[in-house]
């Protein structure tokens, strides 16, 4: 088991180096100027050239990858240009938002998809699991923004049911926080089902067929006592898995949702920091987000062992 | 024992033949010291358990592995060219004596690509080693099907439309269709039912007959290979047990796992019922086999120097070798 | 092993019927041909220009002689939707065909050839490490606002998806003794890639190609929706939406018309892509 | 004749048939077969790969597919253990459940997946304990460690907790055997249960399954193809071929005198009855085996008589008319005209 | 009276691009640091300069190139100190440094010095008219702040307004709260001038990029201020009342579309002139901001009433004759070249307008490139005269015409340089009598119809909206909340 997670975890420092380089190399091959933006419309070309100094950005990009790497290796994800404070701090600002929303999604995206998913697993071919999984697909297909242009404009314009946008006032309390991103989570939850839908399906029917659950029906076991015991226990693992992903993908796939709705989140900071070539701020976003993924899925195998005995005693 | 020439009447010579799986402290060794001969035009079997390593012997053969250690010495029949010890070869001196040397497969279903057509299937052999070009080719192609049992208009088949028997029969045609001399026959029966199985084995034996072939016949069917071979190799976790001529060896096994091998095989037969000396225990792990005798650990006959000292075989009659110190059984 | 007569049966039902036979993929395909139909063939018939300034006509309600209506500035919405769907259609087309030629190339290569696979799915695994849309965003904001930046863009996002599906399906296939029959022969490796792995692998690649392509449609729309994707003066579905977005309170027909063809679009491709994925080998199924 | 031979029935099964519906139709899977198993008995199913035999255990069972809306008919009597006589086709399926696992016990052929992975061998053998014999957990386990040991797993104190990853495939048989046996079955259906095992542990646990059923007398019904292991084994035998029983008689006649032409080329075609039959073999020079020609025909178009009648050298011109009957004459019952003319003789 | 008291949600249009006001000439920035920094002078309802920190009026000397400034006494900074003249001195030196207004006005400067605890010297090296206009404006503002809090990069912000900055959390709030030590000017209040009191407690400026969420949120009482709506939302902010105010600032600002003198096909001053008649700003200003109410298409670049109210060149203006267009290219030896029109999206108006008006070129036989870009893009690749023709963007409509648009400055991109230009703007901005200054702005507005290096395309008015409990409000270009509460 040690092996085992030892073997990930060398594999996800692997993947976190390539990521660096990526991102590097990403945001520093667009175009765009930061420090124009900075100064405004009346700065003239010499007002820039000098601020360009002043930040940085005139030197070579391998001397600015070294120095920027160096910093990573200190855990300093560097300065923002536009903000004027350490990346990140930036990003603990805006954690708060993006990881109840996420949480909440996948809440969201859970309570539906699993029952369904199983529901249409367990009576295939019927009219309820054609139902489910047209549901599914047409979650599936559904841009995130219209769906919550939609909603907005039903729920929070004509009905006013929920705040339109943002996340409340500097002052306000959790519980006015929470209905702020309701509306977002059921968006991000409602389309995000769909892959939960499809996969807990999918793990279900494949585990369905296994031979061993016609063993449990063979012991005279109830129906109920096989779903539960054998066939959602061996279920768990992949169905863990896909929440971990959509977990993970959602903290850095809120962005279409965050910028419709206003939220300031960290798909929001991504977005602006691209708009605003704000380099530090997409380095240090891309990255902390491709870690969490990473993480994430390391936690995910780490789940495996614990639920898998295959793993678990890998070994011993 | 590596000569420089073969004994005239051996295709070819294993000798000391190792294939580990895996690095580290405990490679799987799949094959381990393997030596024995193969005789021209003779069928040779060889049996042995689950995961004793007929498959990997036959891999090697046939170069779809790459052996860890031994030699593979090779004679083309009717060639005055010295042996070649295909042990040695790279993949690509190899590629010319895949024309000598084929094999077929235990799973029918498996070992057709399901998106070609069979003349496509017969014609890639063809075309890999330049025979029957242009106009030849058709002739060529319908001779091939008949010789294993089918009839030309198949040739525009896919694979799926055939039934497992004649998947098989469309497999030997592919090895059939670049002349080889030599063919490793990997289980052919084992995924077939009965009643088609002795077609193919009639098939195997006609052609064996026809084209002069020499034919290393792996199986677990102990009453196929009686019924086919002229001498057999038992294999047990990767080494030689016993080689015998077939006669010899079921009428006087003379190792004991041979005989419990023997022992174990139902008989169709209810007038001939039996009680079953019993083996105890699975086999052990090839990644960490028993020192000494591999066998020891089930043999109903061990003694304390089995434990310590290295089984080489002997030959305790003209052609009957075996690997274990009692002579009395 | 051995497969039952009916799974050989089922093999042998030609595969548009066992496709077509279930109304829903028959429905999805009907709908597919004629948006594929209309985008190509109306522009032909009809010199109509989708970008016709009409300021006097701005916003207005769906009617007959404006369909869908008219945007802020007066250009007919339905007009715009069946030119988009040139262009929504075009960049399905691009994404899928590039993700599909450059991931089938790394997936296969990374699945035949043990010591690539490690070095390539490294890579592989680091670009899947960022949503798709966060990676796009990126992607467009370096080669800029333009139609072809976004397809080249989705290609990247999409190509190491199919490269880990190819992949998969092509660990499971070099195993295949197909593929050791092939060998023994002595054919050579590039054409086993071509002759056996590859045709192998188009059942899979078809799925994905259905997939990738409504993705590609999708994302084009959230792309051009934040700003960093198609310029918004091509008439995608996704521009339109983004372009009329103030007006959305105003004039919801110019956002939801576009939005509904989008829906339509991609719930078609994606329940044909099931219906490729029903036909498949369930081997393959897992491994994909 | 043997006290078994008397004994009324423990399982008579009466024009038993299975079909699915398929994309393509229905599947007639089983088709009208019967047969009769009494106590202490072990009746073999024979056949080719999709004769039936396995639906036709699972229907037994009632764990047939039902997604694929199977349908099923006829009649299976089980005399219960009260002496009750049931029909196992018409329970409710909470009878069904209890018998399950509890009077009726099932080995499968593929030791290596039919158990659960997550879940420890004991527990998987003690869930069926506590649900049939009512036992606390505590009694459960020890009874589940009682039945590894009476499967001769070495150290079964130990293995009782282990997984079934932990365990080679001969060991997970013999877990499979006593999860069966568990609640002391008294009929025990095995499809298939050493096809894929080595012949030395498939002699094993033969040798294991003979002893369990001499000490409990239930009654077994053997699924198989490998028809050394039904002469070893078997009491009586039934051959299917496309659905059908085509022949069943008592084991030692069925060698002795195959009537079926299938049954006959079946036993012809087997490379050591081949050998035992002809006369002394002259090295380098083998008896042709009497291969059976052709192969079975697809379910989903029967020939309209006898499904054996494409491949039959006996064939006639009565044979494609209509399938011929299960006639029965002493012990034996055959389905073949040319089986029916001799007894009308 | 308003009761004191309260906290107000702003929305405003984005972040802010910093808090410096100084560095940034964003509006944005201006907005919300002239809370709490204010200038030596400002202006009042009539765009008239007021003194602010300053006692009064400056002494100018009769050759105009002498100023002396008197401090306010006991003007309270955040810190607690008394404002003295070394912070004036070294807060404009500052500003000189690093304001790009600062910059032009520093070429101007022949030196800066404080004359005892209160008095300032500025002595300039010409006459410069704009002078005081410069050090009055909000945005690039001549903010005057503590000398201890001066630095390159500012960390604490410390000025004398009414307010002091609490909080910033990136696109999330900027938060300012009440500075009690306070001391305001004894004037009426009037435009940015006079009295000020921190009526509320806190501005929250919030960023709201999205402008149909600022117009929900203002319907919704999420917002007490919204900032720039579009005008499409005006029915809806109507329907609003009685609880939504809206405010109509008129001549808010005026889009221009800039040339490229420099290089490329635009450097043909006759080819612009061409452009220009094919160019309808009617039709641009209707797609811009389609309700007439918004907008006015007139030529004069300043509104009938103010001193630069000048009819020049307004034969050019709003031509649209696509036939008189094509013929002026064809002499001008145009043969196809595509016009690079470069816009960004940042403002939906420009976007618009661009494509209005490649369709009026197209028209007119012209081959355009439209180049949609985001506005980083825009903003770094207008600095590049290799890669544009025409770009799009607006501006407040100042009261001094050299504020803005920098093209009559030196430098800025489109890099119009000539004869003309420097002999028109030379005589008006040596001018100090702003009597004359009107007759000699129509001249520099004809030299822009003459050589076309812009084109003014109207003056639009700004949308915003406030909630009906909050008083006090004046409408301005720079909103400001001092003075304003809200009712109970
Ligand atoms: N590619 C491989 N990698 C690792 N181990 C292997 C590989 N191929 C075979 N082995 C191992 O080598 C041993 C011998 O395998 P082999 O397939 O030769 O046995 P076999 O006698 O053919 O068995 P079977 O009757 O099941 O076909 C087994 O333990 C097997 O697990
Ligand atoms: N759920 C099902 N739906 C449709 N057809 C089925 C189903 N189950 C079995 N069949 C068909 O019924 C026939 C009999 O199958 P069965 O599994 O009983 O064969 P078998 O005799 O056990 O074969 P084997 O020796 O391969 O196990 C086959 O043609 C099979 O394809
Ligand atoms: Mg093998
Ligand atoms: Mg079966």
């Amino acid at each position: 088991m040690l092996r085992f997670l030892l073997t990930r975890l060398a594999g996800a420092v692997v993947v976190l180096a390539i990521v660096a380089v990526l991102v590097f190399a990403l945001t520093r091959l667009a175009s765009g100027d930061p420090v124009a933006l900075l100064l405004g419309d009346q700065a003239t070309t010499a007002d820039i050239a000098q601020a360009r100094i002043q930040y940085g950005l005139d030197k070579p990009l391998p001397t600015q990858f070294v120095l920027w790497v160096g910093e990573l290796l200190q855990g300093n994800l560097g300065q923002s240009l536009f903000l004027q404070r350490p990346v990140s701090q930036a990003l603990l600002e805006r954690a708060e938002p993006t990881l109840f929303l996420a949480l909440f999604a996948v809440g969201i995206a859970a309570l539906i998809g699993i029952p369904a998913g199983m529901s249409a697993a367990i009576w295939r071919g019927s009219a309820a699991d054609q139902a489910v999984s047209g549901v599914a697909m047409l979650g599936a297909s559904i841009p995130s923004f219209w769906l919550g242009l939609i909603l907005i404009q039903f729920f929070a314009v004509r009905l006013g049911w929920f705040p339109a946008s943002g996340y409340g006032d500097p002052s306000a309390s959790f519980g006015e926080r929470l209905q702020h991103l309701l509306l977002p989570a059921l968006v991000l939850g409602l389309l995000n089902s769909a892959l939960i839908i499809r996969f807990t399906r999918a793990s279900m029917l494949d585990i369905l067929g296994e031979d061993y659950v016609r063993t449990a029906r063979a012991k005279g076991l109830p129906e109920r006592v096989i779903m539960v015991k054998h066939v959602l226990r061996n279920a768990l693992v992949p169905i863990v898995t896909v929440l971990g992903l959509t977990l993970a993908l959602m903290i850095g796939g809120t962005v279409v949702t965050e910028t419709v709705f206003n939220l300031p989140g960290v798909g929001n900071l991504v977005v602006r920091a691209v708009l605003r070539r704000d380099y530090p701020v997409i380095q240090g976003t891309l990255l902390v987000i491709a870690a969490i993924y990473v993480f994430i899925n390391l936690g995910v195998d780490f789940i495996y062992t614990l639920v898998d005995p295959r793993i678990r005693l890998e070994g011993k | 024992m590596t000569s420089a020439t073969l004994a005239s009447e051996n295709l070819l010579e294993i000798r000391n033949l190792k294939k580990y799986f895996g690095k580290g402290s405990h490679p799987v060794r799949a094959v381990d010291d393997v030596s024995f001969d193969i005789r021209k035009g003779e069928t040779l079997g060889l049996v042995g358990e689950s995961g004793s390593g007929k498959s990997t012997i036959g891999r090697l053969l046939t170069r779809l592995v790459d052996p860890t250690g031994g030699a593979m010495s090779y004679q083309a029949q009717g060639s005055d060219a010295p042996p070649q010890d295909l042990a040695q070869l790279s993949q690509s001196q190899f590629r010319p004596l895949r024309s000598k040397v084929q094999i077929i497969f235990q799973d029918p279903y498996a070992s057709l690509n399901p998106r070609m057509r069979i003349r496509e299937v017969l014609a890639e052999a063809l075309d890999t080693h330049g025979l029957a070009k242009g106009a030849a080719r058709k002739p060529r192609i319908e001779q091939l099907l008949q010789q294993v049992g089918l009839r030309p208009e198949h040739a525009e088949r896919f694979p799926h439309e055939f039934s497992g028997g004649q998947r098989q029969r469309i497999g030997i045609a592919r090895a059939l269709a670049v002349e080889p001399q030599f063919i490793v026959a990997d289980e052919p029966l084992s995924a077939l039912d009965v009643s088609i199985q002795a077609q193919v084995v009639n098939l195997l034996g006609e052609l064996k007959e026809q084209l002069g072939l020499t034919l290393l016949f792996i199986s677990h069917d102990l009453d196929v290979v009686e019924y086919l071979c002229d001498r057999v190799v038992v294999l047990y976790l990767g080494r030689v047990m016993e080689i015998a001529p077939t006669q010899a060896l079921y009428a006087s096994p003379q190792h004991p796992y041979t005989r419990a091998l023997l022992a174990a095989a139902p008989i169709p037969d209810p007038a001939q019922r039996r009680v079953v000396p019993l083996l105890q225990g699975d086999l052990p792990s090839p990644a960490n086999p028993p020192s000494g005798c591999v066998f020891r650990t089930r043999c109903p006959l061990a003694e304390e120097r089995c434990a310590s000292a290295d089984m080489q075989l002997r030959e305790v009659q003209p052609g009957h070798w075996h690997a274990c110190w009692r002579n009395d059984l | 092993m051995r497969a039952s007569l009916l799974s050989r049966w089922r093999a042998a039902m030609p595969v548009a019927r066992r496709l077509f036979g279930r109304k829903i993929v028959l429905a999805a395909a009907l709908v597919l041909l004629l948006v594929t139909g209309v985008a190509v063939l109306y522009p032909l018939l009809s010199d109509a220009d989708p970008g016709a300034i009409e300021i006097g006509q701005r916003l207005h309600a769906p009617s007959l002689e404006h369909w869908a209506g008219t945007d802020e500035l007066g250009r007919d919405v339905m007009l715009r939707i069946v030119h988009g769907a040139r262009y929504s259609l075009l960049i399905g087309v691009v994404t899928a065909a590039g993700a599909v030629l450059f991931g089938t190339l790394m997936g296969m290569l990374a699945g035949f050839f043990r010591r690539l696979d490690a070095p390539l799915m490294r890579v592989v695994d680091a670009m899947m490490s960022f949503p798709d849309i966060l990676l796009g965003i990126a992607l467009v904001s370096i080669l800029g606002v333009s139609l072809w930046n976004v397809m080249l863009a989705l290609v990247i996002v999409y190509t190491p998806r199919v490269a880990r599906v190819v992949r998969a399906t092509t660990l499971v296939l070099r195993e295949l003794l197909f593929v050791d029959a092939a060998r023994a022969l002595g054919v050579r490796t590039p054409k086993i890639l071509c002759k056996h792995i590859l045709p192998n692998l188009m059942s899979p690649i078809l799925v994905q190609v259905t997939f990738i392509f409504a993705y590609a449609i999708l994302a084009e729309a959230g792309l051009s929706f934040l700003g960093v994707g198609v310029p918004p003066d091509i008439p995608t579905w996704g521009t339109m939406i983004a372009g009329s977005l103030d007006y959305a309170d105003r004039a919801f027909w110019t956002i939801f018309c576009p939005g509904l063809a989008i829906v339509l679009t991609a719930l078609s491709l994606q329940m044909l892509g099931d219906g490729v994925r029903d036909l498949l080998d369930p081997k393959l199924r897992k491994a994909a | 004749m043997n006290p078994i031979a008397s004994a009324s029935p423990r399982l008579e099964v009466q024009g038993l048939s299975t079909s699915f519906a398929t994309e393509a139709g229905r599947i007639q899977s089983v088709a009208d077969v019967s047969f009769a198993i009494r106590p202490g008995e072990t009746l073999a199913l024979v056949g080719e790969s999709g004769s039936g035999k396995s639906v036709t255990s699972l229907t037994l069972m009632g764990l047939h597919a039902k997604t694929s809306h199977a349908q099923v008919e006829g009649q299976a009597w089980f005399v219960r253990r009260d002496g009750r006589r049931v029909n196992l086709l018409d329970l409710p399926e909470s009878e069904k459940r209890a018998l399950r696992g509890n009077e009726l016990g099932m080995i499968f052929q593929e030791p290596m997946t039919s158990l659960n992975p997550v879940l420890t061998i004991g527990e998987q053998i003690a869930e069926s304990v506590r649900l049939h014999l009512k036992l606390d957990r505590k009694a459960a386990h020890a009874h589940a460690q009682r039945m590894l040991e009476l499967v001769e797993i070495p150290a079964a104190a130990q293995r009782v907790n282990e997984y079934p990853h932990q365990l080679s495939g001969g060991m997970r048989q013999r877990v499979m055997i006593a999860l069966a046996m568990a609640c002391n079955p008294t009929l025990l259906i095995a499809d298939e249960p050493t096809t894929a095992l080595d012949v030395t542990i498939q002699a094993q646990i033969l040798a294991l399954m003979g002893r369990l059923q001499k000490e409990t007398g239930m009654s077994m019904l053997f699924v198989t193809h490998n028809l050394g292991v039904v002469a070893q084994y078997a009491d009586a035998v039934a051959v299917m071929y496309a659905g059908r029983i085509v022949e069943s008689a008592p084991v030692h006649d069925l060698f002795a005198r195959p009537a079926h032409p299938y049954t006959r080329g079946l036993l012809a075609c087997l490379p050591g009855v081949a050998r035992r039959r002809a006369s002394p073999v002259l090295p380098g020079r083998r008896p042709q085996l009497v291969a059976i020609p052709g192969q079975v025909s697809s379910p989903f178009a029967p020939p309209p008589g006898c499904a054996f009648a494409p491949r039959c050298t006996h064939r006639r011109e009565a044979c494609d008319a209509r399938m011929p009957m299960l006639d029965a004459g002493g012990d034996r019952r055959v389905r073949c005209i040319g089986f029916t003319e001799e007894l009308a003789a | 009276e308003l009761p004191k008291g309260g906290a107000a949600n702003l929305a405003m249009v984005g972040e802010p691009q910093g808090l410096d006001p100084m560095v940034s000439t964003a509006d944005l920035v201006g907005t919300i640091m002239q809370h709490v920094y204010e200038p030596l002078y400002t202006f009042d309802a009539n765009w008239n300069v007021a003194p602010m920190l300053a006692e009064g009026m400056p002494v100018v000397s009769k050759d105009g190139l002498s100023y002396s400034f008197t401090i306010r006494k006991g003007v309270k900074l955040h810190n607690g100190r008394d404002l003295n003249a070394d912070d004036v001195v070294a807060s404009l030196q500052r500003w000189m440094e690093l304001s790009p207004r600062g910059k032009s006005v520093a070429k101007e400067v022949e030196s800066l010095s404080a004359k005892g605890p209160l008095g300032v010297e500025l002595k300039l090296k010409n006459p410069y008219a704009p002078l005081l206009a410069q050090l009055a404006l909000p945005s690039g503002m001549a903010a005057i702040m503590a000398k201890e809090s001066i630095a390159p990069q500012l960390k604490d912000f410390i000025g004398t307004g009414p307010y002091k900055f609490k909080e910033r959390r990136p696109d999330q709030f900027t938060v300012l709260t009440r500075f009690d030590g306070y001391s305001a000017r004894k004037e009426a209040p009037s435009g940015y001038a006079g009295r000020r009191e921190a009526v509320l407690d806190e501005l929250r400026f919030v960023p709201v990029p999205n402008a149909n969420t600022r117009v929900e949120g203002s319907l919704s009482g999420q917002f007490q201020y919204a900032d720039l709506l579009p005008v499409e939302a005006i029915g809806r902010i109507e329907k609003g009342a009685p609880a939504v105010v809206p405010i109509v600032t008129k001549n808010f600002g005026f889009p221009y579309i800039v040339f490229n003198t420099k290089e490329g096909v635009l450097t043909s001053q006759p080819l612009r002139r061409a452009v220009q008649t094919a160019v309808g700003q009617g039709e641009l200003m209707a797609a811009g901001f389609g309700d007439n109410r918004f907008f006015v298409v007139e030529p004069n670049f300043f509104p009938k009433g103010t001193p630069y109210y000048a009819a020049t060149g307004s034969n050019v203006y709003n031509t649209r004759n696509p036939q008189a267009a094509k013929e002026a290219a064809a002499k001008a030896g145009y043969n196809g070249q595509p016009i690079r029109i470069m816009a960004s999206r940042q403002y939906e108006f420009h976007y618009n307008m661009a494509l209005v008006m490649s369709e009026q070129l197209k028209k007119a036989g012209f081959k355009t490139d439209l180049q949609v870009v985001d506005w980083a893009t825009l903003v770094q690749r207008r600095n590049d005269p290799k890669l544009w023709d025409v770009y799009f963007t607006h501006s407040g409509l100042f009261p001094e015409p050299m504020l803005s648009p920098p093209q009559l400055g030196d430098d800025a991109p489109g890099w119009w340089d000539s004869a003309a230009k420097k002999s028109s703007l030379k005589a008006f901005n040596q001018e100090t009598d702003s009597g004359k200054r009107g007759a000699l702005w129509g001249t520099v507005q004809q030299t822009v119809y003459d050589e076309v290096p812009f084109i003014e395309v109207g003056k639009f008015n700004g949308l915003s909206a406030r909630s009906a409990k909050l008083e006090g409000y004046t409408p301005a270009i720079w909103p400001f909340f001092w003075n304003t509460g809200l009712a109970k």
